[in-house]
C-alpha cells in the first residue's frame, strides 16, 4: 500500500504540476486578451526537449540537477494528498522544511558549475529571495507548529479537520494572510520572479540549461508550484480526505495566484526582501504573538 | 589500559616527537602520526570502561584524579580522531615552512591536554590542562606572524580572562566543601544556596563563554581562526573552542545538577533561559556577519561562533531532546567545519596562501576532492537532510518548538537560511564559477590531504544516515546527567510527538536519484562544454578576463551592512584604548622628579597616622 | 640528625654573614693576584652558603637555630634567629646569589669589575643579615648595608642615567632609612630593649597609641625598599639602569628582604595576627599600578621593574591576609618571584646585549637568534603570570585559594582584582614572547647565543621552576612552618627568650 | 494544423515536439526586431502556434535573424547559432540577410547571411508583416515534417567552408566551434 502510494503521488503532483503550468500560461493569454496554446503547450515543450541534444558543463551540472529534482520528489513524498502520504512519520514539518532546501541549493550548485555570470546572480537573488521570504514563512509555521503542538504535517491536517480551517480559526487567521501575502514569493511568480527574469538576466539560473535540462528543470518547477499550493492547501485549508477535493482547493488558490502574477510587474530584488520582511513579517510575528498569548490564557 | 599511561603517551609522545624533529624530519612525521593513531586506538579501547577513577597525582595536598565518563569519553574519541586526522592533513601543508618542529609539538601538545581535560576528574587537573591548552594555542596562533599576532593577543588576552574567572569559581569551590573532585562536588553542590550556585554558573560560565564565543565574549575568535595555520584552525575549531560545551556541560549537569541549574531564577529570568538567549544570538547575528566575509576562513569562523550558538542553545534548554542535540551538534559541528578548513587549507597549499573568495573560483575542476569535502561540509554546515548536522538541528527544533518556545525556534531556523547563503557564497567563489587564468596549471591536492577529506566526507554522510551510531553513545551521557534517555533506532528517533526516520529519508532520496539519472540517459547524450562556452548575450569573453564573484550578494549587503558590524569588536578596541590610556596616566604618578617621590614618602606617613588616629586600625 | 650529614649538619648560620663579608674584604688582596679569581669568588662563596643554607633545613624544621653572638643571653646581646623563615630565605638568597655570580662571571666585563664583586658580596651579606637577625638595631644596620651597596651598583656603569637613578634611589633610600631608625629609636626609648622577641614580649601589655608611631615610621620606613605604592618610585629607575645581573638581585631579592622586614616587624614584634584591611587594599593598589605601569612600557627592563611592584602587591596582598595559608601562599610566592624575575632579568641582559637597545621592539626575530634564552624568558614570562605546570601556578593557587577562604563578598571583589591585574600581565607578558619570536627581525639573524655560563644559571633556574611548579611539596612543608613562625608570636618569644 | 492527432505524436514525437514547440531566442540583430513584439503580445499572439521568445541560446531551437547583420553582429550571431542545441532552425527575416537589401553597398554589413550559417527559409520583405512570420513558422512546420529543416545538418558537414567564410569576413576566430562536430557525442 505505502509503495502505491510513494509511486501515486510523485506521479500525481507532476501530473498537477504540469497541468498548472499549461493552465497558467493559458490563463495568463485569457487574462491577456489573447489566444494561447494550449493547456498542454508543457508537455509539447518537455518532449521537444528531451529530443534535443544539449552541453554540460561537468559532472555537477548534472547531479546538481537531479538532486534538485530528488529533493523536490521527497518533498512530495512527505506532503499529504488527500489521504495519501507515505512518507510523513519519518519526521514531519522540520523534514518539509529543511527538504525544501535541496531544490534551490541543487540548481544553484548545478548553475554555479556553468560559469556563467546570469547564473550567479540568479542564484545570488534566488538565495536572497528565499532569505527574504523564509522570515516570515518560519514564523508562520512556528506558529502553526505551537498552536497544534505538533511537528507532523498530517496531525496538523487531522486536527483541521475537525476544528476547521486553519485559515478561519481565530489564532491562526493572521498567519494565514502572511502566508497569502508570501505566497506569490515562494511559487517564484511575479511580483518576485527576480530570480528568472528573462528579460534581464536570460533567465538566471537556468541559462545555460538545455534539452533533457532544461525538461527536468521545467518538471522541478511544476513540481515547486505544486509544494507551495500544496503546503498552502494542508496547513490552512484542513487538506482534503481525498484527492480530488484536495485537487480543487488547490485549483482555487493557483487561479488567484495566476490573477496576481498576471496584474503584476517585477520588483527589484531589494524591494522584493524590503516587502517581505515588513508586511507579511509583521502580519506573521503578531500572529505567533497572538497564538502564544491565547495558549498562556486557555493554560490558565 | 589505564588513563595516566594514555596521558603520558600524549604529552610524551608531542615532546618525542619536537626532539625527533631535530633528527630527521621524515621521523618526526612518522612518529606524529603514530602518535595521534596510537591514541584514537587508546581511547577507543576504553570504550565501556566508564567509571574508572585513577589518582595520578598530589597537588598541593589535593588529590588530583582522572575518570572516564560517557561524556568525556565521547569528546576524547572526537579530539583524537579530529586530532589524528588533522595531524595527517598537515604533512603536506607544513612540509616546507619554517619551525616545524615546534609545530607538531605544539599540536600535538594541545591535543594531549585537551585528552587531560575531558579525562579530568577534578578541578585543578581540569584547570592546568585548560591552562595548558590555552597558551599553547596562543603559541599556535601567532605561528604565522603578520596580522596573527594581534588575533594571538586578543585570543590570550580573553583566554586569561576567562581562566581567572574559572580559578576563582574553582578555588572558592575549594574555600568551601574543601574538595575539588568533580564527582565530590556534585554531590555536595546540590544542597548550595541558589545565590551561591548562580555565582559559580557566572564565574565558569564566563570561562566557557570565552572559550565557546558566545555572543558578547566572542571577538577573539574570528582573527584567531582565520590567522592560526589551517590545519591547526581545523582542530581550533572543531574542538578546542568546543571546550567551552564540555565546561558548561560539566558546570550545569554534572557539578551542580540538572534540578538546580533548571530552576535557578525566576519566571522568565531563568538562568538557563538566558543563556539558551544568549546562544540564540549567537546563531543569528554572526551567521549575518558571515554573509558580508569575503575571507574563506574568516567566514567559516564567524560560522564556527554561529554553530556554536546551537550547541549552546540546546544543552541550556535542558531538556533531553535539547542536550541530545546539542552534544550531538558539537560532535557534528567537529567534523563538519574541520572538514571545511581542510578544504580551505587545500586550496591555500595549492594556490599558495591565498584565502581572498574574490580571487578564486572555479577550481572544483582542478581539485576535486577538495571540492566534495567542501560541498559535504557546507551540507553538514546548512543542515541538509542525510547529513550529521541535520539530525542534532532536528532534535534541538524539535524540542524548542514542542517546549513552547517558538522565538528561539525561530532564531534557530533562521540561522540555518542565514547559513545557506553564506557558505554558498564561500562554496561558489571557490569552487564554481569561472577559474581565473592563473589557477589554470593547478595541481591536485597530495593524498595525505585527500585521505582525512574523504574520511570526514564518509562520516558526515554515515552519521547523517544511521544517527544512532553516535546518539546511543550520547543517551548514555544525558542519561547520566539523570535526564530521560530518547527512544534511538540505529537510523532515527522514535517519538509520538514526530519521529525522525532517515533510511527512510536516504531510500527515498537514493531512488529519486537513480530514477532522474535514468531518465536524463534516455534523452540524448549532452556534450560536454568548457568554461568559455557559456551565453554571455553572444559575446566571447576574453580568456582570464572575466570573473564575478565580487560582492555576491551586493543589494542585500546594501541592505543589512549598516546594522551587521561587530559592535562588541569595536567596543572591546574602545576599551582596550582607555585601557591604554589609563595605563598611561597612571604612570604619570612616577614623574620621574625626586622631589615628588620624598612627598609620597612623607605622605604615606602622614595618612597612615592620620588614620590610626581616625579610626584606629590598629 | 642523620648520620651522613656529619659535616652538612648544622652548618653554623653565622657562617652565612661572616664568610662572604670575610671574602668581600679578602677580594682586594686576590684581586692583586690576579682578577681572573676575583669573579669566582661569589661563585664559591655562595656554593657554600647554600650548601650550609640547605643542610640547616631539618634542624629547623624542628626548632629554630638560636645563636648569640658573644654568648650573652637574648635580650642583652645581639642574636641571630634562624627559623624556618630565616633559613627558607637564606637559601633563597644563596642560590639566587650563587646563579647571578655564575651569570656575572661573563656578564660582567667592564667597568670596575673589582669592586662590583665587592659590592655584590655585600649586598648578599646585608639581605643574610636582614633575614637571619633576631636583634632590631642589628637588622637597620645591615638593611643599611643592603642599601647602601644596591646604590653603588644601580650606578655601576657609571652614565648619567645610571648615576641619576642612583642618587634618586640613595635620596629615597636615606629618607626610608631615617624613619626606620627614628622609630627603632623610639621603641628603644619606649621598651629598653632592641631584642626582637623581648620587644614583643613587652609591646603586647603596652598601649596601642604609643607604639603607633613608631611602628608607622618603621612600616614607612622598610615600605620604601620593599616598594609599597606609593614608596616604589625608585625602583623603576634603579632597576633598569642597573646591570642586568643585579637587576636579578633587586628584583628577586633585595625588595622581597624589605618585604620580609615589613611582615617580620607587623606579625613578630607588633603581634598582628589578624588580617589587616589597610595592608590588604595597599596591596591590590600597589598590584594594579604596577601592573597598569608595565602595560604601558615598551622598555623591557623598566617593564620587567613594574612587573615587581605588581609582584609585590600580590605578596602584601597575600601577608595582609594574614592565615597560615595566606602566609605561606605570600611566602611561595617570593620563591616564585625570584626564581621567575631573576631568569627574566638575566635572559633579558642577554637579549640586550644581542640587540643593542632595551625597546622591546628591538627584541624582534630573538627567537631564531638566541633560542635558549628565549625559551628561558618565555618560561619565566609564563610563571610570573602563573601557568601551569611553572611555578608561579601553585604560589597564585595558594594565594587567590586563600583569598577565597575568607568567604567574604569583600574578598572575592578584591581576588578579581587581583586577578585583573593577572590579566594585565598576562597580556604585556605574551605580548613580549609574541615580539621574540613570531615578529621576523630585521637585523641580522645569525644564531648567537648568550655565554655557556650565562645560560647554566638560566638552565638552572628554568629546571627549578618546572621542579617546584610540577611538585610544590619540595616547599610547601618549609613554608608552612615559616608561615606558623610568622604568624605565631608566642612561639617565637618562647623559642627566643627560652 | 495536426497538433492534436495523438496517432503522430505516439509515431514521431521528436519531430512533432519541435513543431509545436519552436523557442526562439530573444536575440534582436537588426531593425526588424521591431516586428517581434507585436507578433508575441496580444495583438498576434505567436504563443498559439506555440513559439515562444526564450532568453538563451540554450534553450531554444528557432533562430530568427531579424533584420540587417552588420559585422560585429555577425560574430555574436555564429556564436549563438553554435550554442543552440541541435535540432535547430534558423530562419532570415526582412530583405537584409538575404542579399543585404538596402544596405547592399555598405561596407560594414553582411550580404548574404548563409555564406555563414546555414538558413532554412527567408522572409523576404522589408519589414515583413507580422503575419509573415506566422507563414514561415508553418512553413518551417512543413520543412521539418519532411526533414528538409537540415541546416544544422549542412553546417556540421560543411563546417570547414563555413569557418573559412567566418573567418574571412571577420578575421581569426578567437573560440573554438562551440558543438561537436561529427560522429563524437
Amino acid at each position: 500500500m505505502q509503495i502505491i502510494a510513494m509511486i501515486l503521488s510523485p506521479i500525481l503532483a507532476l501530473i498537477i504540476g504540469i497541468f498548472f503550468l499549461g493552465l497558467s500560461r493559458k490563463m495568463m493569454a485569457r487574462i491577456h486578451w489573447r489566444y494561447g496554446p494550449p493547456w498542454t503547450q508543457p508537455i509539447i515543450d518537455i518532449i521537444r526537449l528531451f529530443s534535443q541534444k544539449s552541453v554540460t558543463h561537468g559532472h555537477l551540472f548534472n547531479l546538481g540537477l537531479i538532486l534538485s529534482l530528488a529533493g523536490s520528489i521527497v518533498v512530495i513524498l512527505f506532503i499529504p494528498v488527500g489521504r495519501i502520504h507515505p512518507l510523513s512519520d519519518s519526521g514531519g514539518m522540520l523534514v518539509i522544511l529543511y527538504m525544501l532546501l535541496l531544490a534551490p541549493l541543487g540548481l544553484a550548485l548545478s548553475g554555479g558549475e556553468a560559469a556563467n555570470p546570469n547564473t550567479s546572480i540568479g542564484i545570488s537573488r534566488q538565495l536572497i529571495l528565499a532569505l527574504g521570504y523564509e522570515v516570515p514563512l518560519l514564523l508562520i509555521l512556528l506558529a502553526l507548529m505551537t498552536h497544534y503542538e505538533t511537528i507532523s504535517i498530517v496531525e496538523i491536517v487531522f486536527r483541521q479537520q475537525y476544528a476547521g480551517w486553519a485559515l478561519l480559526s481565530s489564532p491562526l487567521v493572521l498567519s494565514g494572510i502572511g502566508y497569502i501575502s508570501i505566497m506569490p514569493a515562494i511559487l517564484g511568480i511575479r511580483p518576485f520572479e527576480v530570480v528568472q527574469a528573462p528579460q534581464e538576466i536570460s533567465s538566471g539560473p537556468m541559462v545555460e540549461y538545455g534539452g533533457p535540462y532544461l525538461a527536468l528543470a521545467t518538471i522541478q518547477h511544476a513540481l515547486n508550484l505544486f509544494i507551495g499550493i500544496a503546503l498552502f492547501v494542508n496547513l490552512f485549508l484542513g487538506g482534503a480526505g481525498n484527492p480530488l477535493f484536495f485537487f480543487i482547493k488547490m485549483l482555487v488558490v493557483f487561479v488567484l495566484g495566476i490573477f496576481i502574477n498576471a496584474a503584476l510587474p517585477r520588483l527589484r530584488i531589494e524591494q522584493a526582501v524590503q516587502y517581505l520582511w515588513r508586511w507579511p513579517t509583521l502580519l506573521a510575528l503578531v500572529g505567533l504573538i497572538v497564538v502564544i498569548v491565547m495558549k498562556s490564557v486557555s493554560a490558565g | 589500559m589505564s588513563l595516566e599511561l594514555l596521558l603520558a603517551a600524549a604529552f610524551g609522545g608531542s615532546l618525542l616527537t619536537y626532539l625527533l624533529g631535530k633528527i630527521s624530519s621524515g621521523l618526526r612525521d612518522g612518529f606524529a602520526v603514530f602518535v595521534s593513531v596510537i591514541l584514537v586506538a587508546m581511547i577507543a579501547g576504553l570504550y565501556g570502561k566508564i567509571g574508572a577513577v585513577t589518582s595520578y597525582y598530589h597537588f598541593m595536598g589535593l588529590e588530583l584524579t582522572l575518570r572516564i565518563s560517557p561524556l568525556s569519553w565521547f569528546f576524547a574519541m572526537a579530539v583524537s580522531t579530529l586530532g589524528a586526522l588533522s595531524v595527517i592533513f598537515s604533512l603536506s601543508y607544513m612540509r616546507d615552512r619554517e619551525r616545524t618542529d615546534f609545530y607538531y609539538l605544539m599540536m600535538l601538545l594541545i591535543n594531549a591536554s585537551m585528552l587531560g581535560i575531558v579525562f579530568s576528574g577534578d578541578l585543578v587537573s581540569f584547570f592546568i590542562f585548560w591552562e595548558m591548552m590555552s597558551w599553547s594555542t596562543f603559541l599556535l596562533i601567532s605561528y604565522n606572524r603578520g596580522s596573527a599576532l594581534a588575533a594571538g593577543m586578543k585570543y590570550i588576552v580573553f583566554s586569561i580572562i576567562g581562566s581567572m574567572a574559572m580559578l576563582i569559581g574553582m578555588l572558592s569551590l575549594y574555600a568551601v566543601y574543601q574538595t575539588v573532585n568533580i564527582y565530590m562536588l556534585s554531590n555536595l553542590v546540590s544542597s548550595a544556596s541558589p545565590g551561591y550556585l548562580l555565582f559559580l554558573l557566572i564565574v565558569f560560565g564566563t570561562a566557557f563563554a570565552i572559550k565557546n564565543a558566545i555572543m558578547p565574549l566572542h571577538t577573539w575568535l574570528p582573527d584567531a581562526y582565520a590567522e592560526a595555520p589551517s590545519p591547526f584552525t581545523a582542530v581550533l575549531s572543531g574542538m578546542l573552542t568546543r571546550m567551552g560545551v564540555y565546561g558548561f556541560l560539566m558546570i550545569m549537569y554534572v557539578i551542580i545538577g540538572s534540578v538546580q541549574t533548571l530552576n535557578m531564577g525566576y519566571g522568565l529570568l531563568k538562568f538557563n533561559y538566558i543563556l539558551a538567549w544568549l546562544g540564540a544570538v549567537t546563531i543569528v547575528i554572526p551567521t549575518f556577519i558571515a554573509m558580508l566575509q569575503n575571507d574563506a576562513k574568516k567566514l567559516l569562523a564567524w560560522h564556527g561562533i554561529g554553530q556554536g550558538g546551537y550547541m549552546v542553545l540546546g544543552i541550556a534548554y535542558g531538556t533531553n531532546l535539547g542536550l541530545a542535540g546539542g552534544i550531538f551538534h558539537t560532535l557534528n559541528h567537529a567534523i563538519y567545519i574541520v572538514l571545511l578548513f581542510m578544504s580551505v587549507a587545500a586550496v591555500q597549499y595549492r594556490t599558495g596562501g591565498e584565502r581572498d573568495l574574490n580571487s578564486m573560483g572555479g577550481l572544483i575542476k582542478k581539485m576535486p576532492i577538495a571540492f566534495i569535502g567542501a560541498l559535504f561540509g557546507i551540507s553538514g554546515l546548512i543542515g541538509l537532510p542525510l547529513t550529521n548536522g541535520f539530525v542534532s538541528k532536528w532534535l534541538i527544533y524539535k524540542t524548542l518548538i514542542l517546549n513552547g518556545s517558538p522565538f528561539l525556534a525561530f532564531t534557530a531556523l533562521i540561522g540555518t537560511w542565514g547559513t545557506i547563503l553564506s557558505v554558498y557564497k564561500f562554496l561558489h567563489n571557490l569552487f564554481l564559477g569561472q577559474l581565473p587564468e592563473k589557477y589554470k596549471d593547478i595541481k591536485k591536492s597530495p593524498v595525505n590531504m585527500q585521505i582525512p577529506i574523504v574520511i570526514l566526507s564518509l562520516t558526515i554522510l554515515l552519521f547523517g544516515i544511521l544517527p544512532g551510531l553516535p546518539l546511543k553513545v550520547i543517551n548514555s551521557i544525558i542519561a547520566s546527567f539523570g535526564f530521560k534517555s530518547l527512544n534511538v533506532t540505529l537510523w532515527g528517533i522514535v517519538s509520538e510527538t514526530g519521529s525522525l526516520n532517515t533510511i527512510n529519508l536516504f531510500a527515498a532520496i537514493l531512488t529519486g536519484c537513480v530514477i532522474i539519472w535514468l531518465i536524463l540517459k534516455t534523452g540524448p547524450k549532452s556534450v560536454s562544454a568548457s568554461q568559455e562556452n557559456t551565453y554571455a548575450a553572444g559575446a566571447s569573453i576574453p580568456e582570464g578576463k572575466y570573473h564575478y564573484t565580487v560582492d555576491f550578494y551586493n543589494p542585500f549587503y546594501r541592505m543589512i551592512k549598516p546594522y551587521l558590524k561587530d559592535f562588541m569588536d569595536i567596543f572591546y578596541f574602545k576599551l582596550a584604548g582607555w585601557t591604554q590610556t589609563l595605563c598611561n596616566i597612571v604612570r604619570k604618578t612616577y614623574t620621574g622628579y625626586v622631589g615628588h617621590y620624598v612627598t609620597y614618602i612623607v605622605l604615606f606617613l602622614a595618612v597612615l597616622i592620620f588614620m590610626q588616629l581616625k579610626w584606629s586600625l590598629w | 640528625m642523620n648520620d651522613f650529614g656529619l659535616f652538612l649538619n648544622g652548618i653554623n648560620p653565622v657562617l652565612f654573614i661572616v664568610v662572604p663579608l670575610g671574602f668581600a674584604f679578602g677580594i682586594p688582596l686576590l684581586g692583586m693576584i690576579s682578577k681572573k679569581i676575583v669573579k669566582w669568588v661569589p661563585v664559591f662563596v655562595y656554593s657554600f652558603v647554600l650548601v650550609g643554607a640547605l643542610s640547616n633545613i631539618p634542624d629547623v624544621l624542628d626548632k629554630p637555630i638560636i645563636i648569640q653572638i658573644g654568648g650573652f643571653v637574648p635580650p642583652f646581646g645581639i642574636n641571630l634567629v634562624a627559623g624556618p623563615v630565616g633559613i627558607l630565605f637564606s637559601a633563597l638568597i644563596a642560590f639566587a646569589g650563587l646563579m647571578v655570580s655564575i651569570y656575572a662571571v661573563v656578564y660582567i666585563k667592564e667597568g670596575p669589575e673589582v669592586r662590583y664583586h665587592i659590592l655584590y658580596l655585600l649586598l648578599l651579606t646585608g639581605a643574610m643579615g636582614v633575614v637571619l637577625t633576631g636583634d632590631i638595631f642589628n637588622l637597620f644596620v645591615f638593611f643599611e648595608i643592603l642599601c647602601i651597596s644596591s646604590y653603588t651598583l644601580v650606578g655601576y656603569f657609571g652614565n648619567k642615567s645610571g648615576i641619576e637613578s642612583a642618587v634618586k634611589y640613595l635620596i629615597q633610600g636615606a629618607i626610608g632609612s631615617s624613619l626606620l631608625l627614628i622609630g627603632i629609636g623610639l621603641l628603644y626609648g619606649l621598651f629598653g630593649t632592641l631584642n626582637m622577641a623581648d620587644l614583643a614580649r613587652q609591646i603586647s601589655s603596652a598601649d596601642p597609641v604609643t607604639v603607633f608611631i613608631p611602628m608607622a615610621l618603621m612600616i614607612t620606613g622598610l615600605g620604601v625598599e620593599a616598594a609599597l605604592f606609593p614608596l616604589n618610585a625608585w625602583l623603576p629607575d634603579a632597576h633598569s639602569s642597573a646591570p642586568s645581573s643585579i637587576s636579578a638581585i633587586l628584583s628577586g631579592i633585595a625588595i622581597e628582604v624589605g618585604l620580609y622586614a615589613v611582615i617580620r616587624i607587623l606579625f613578630t614584634i607588633f603581634g598582628i595576627s589578624d588580617f589587616i584591611m589597610f595592608f590588604v587594599f595597599l596591596g591590590v593598589l600597589t598590584l594594579l599600578i604596577g601592573e597598569m605601569c608595565a602595560f604601558s612600557q615598551n622598555n623591557i627592563k623598566r617593564m620587567l621593574a613594574y612587573s615587581s611592584i605588581g609582584q609585590i602587591g600580590l605578596m602584601v596582598f597575600a601577608f595582609a591576609i594574614a592565615t597560615s595559608h595566606a602566609v605561606a601562599g605570600g611566602l611561595f610566592q617570593m620563591i616564585s618571584h625570584t626564581l621567575g624575575k631573576g631568569l627574566l632579568f638575566m635572559a633579558a641582559g642577554y637579549m640586550i646585549i644581542r640587540s643593542g637597545s632595551m625597546k622591546t621592539a628591538s627584541f624582534e626575530g630573538m627567537g631564531k637568534r638566541m633560542p635558549l634564552t628565549c625559551v628561558a624568558f618565555t618560561i619565566g614570562a609564563f610563571s610570573i603570570v602563573g601557568l601551569p605546570p611553572f611555578i608561579g601556578f601553585p604560589s597564585k593557587f595558594l594565594i587567590i585559594q586563600s583569598a577565597l577562604a575568607k568567604g567574604t563578598v569583600l574578598f572575592t571583589i578584591l581576588t578579581g582584582l587581583v586577578l585583573m591585574g593577572t590579566v594585565i600581565e598576562g597580556a604585556y607578558f605574551f605580548r613580549i614572547v609574541q615580539v621574540i619570536y613570531f615578529k621576523k627581525g630585521n637585523g641580522d639573524s645569525e644564531r648567537n647565543e648568550a655565554p655557556i655560563a650565562a645560560l647554566i644559571p638560566m638552565f638552572l633556574f628554568t629546571a627549578v621552576i618546572i621542579i617546584i611548579g610540577i611538585y610544590p611539596k619540595f616547599v610547601l612543608g618549609i613554608l608552612d612552618s615559616a608561615a606558623s613562625e610568622l604568624l605565631n608570636q608566642i612561639d617565637y618569644i618562647r623559642s627566643v627568650l627560652g | 494544423m495536426d497538433r492534436n492527432q495523438l496517432n503522430k505524436w505516439l509515431k514521431t514525437p521528436a519531430k512533432m515536439g519541435h513543431k509545436y514547440s519552436l523557442h526562439a531566442v530573444y536575440f534582436c540583430t537588426g531593425c526588424g526586431i521591431i516586428e517581434v513584439p507585436p507578433s508575441i503580445t496580444a495583438r498576434w499572439d505567436a504563443e498559439r502556434f506555440g513559439v515562444l521568445p526564450v532568453a538563451t541560446p540554450r534553450q531554444a531551437n528557432l533562430f530568427l535573424i531579424t533584420g540587417y547583420v552588420s559585422v560585429k553582429t555577425l560574430r555574436a550571431i555564429i556564436r549563438t547559432y553554435e550554442q543552440m542545441p541541435e535540432p535547430k532552425f534558423t530562419v532570415g527575416f526582412g530583405s537584409c540577410p538575404i542579399n543585404g537589401g538596402m544596405y547592399w553597398d555598405s561596407y560594414n554589413t553582411i550580404k548574404h547571411l548563409d555564406k555563414y550559417i546555414p538558413v532554412d527559409g527567408w522572409i523576404a520583405g522589408c519589414m515583413p508583416r507580422p503575419e509573415a512570420i506566422f507563414v514561415a513558422v508553418t512553413h518551417l512546420w512543413t520543412l521539418i515534417d519532411k526533414d528538409m529543416a537540415d541546416g544544422y545538418k549542412r553546417y556540421r558537414k560543411n563546417y570547414q567552408a563555413y569557418r573559412e567564410n567566418q573567418e574571412r569576413a571577420l578575421g581569426k576566430l578567437e573560440w573554438p566551434p562551440l558543438f561537436s562536430i561529427g560522429g563524437k557525442g
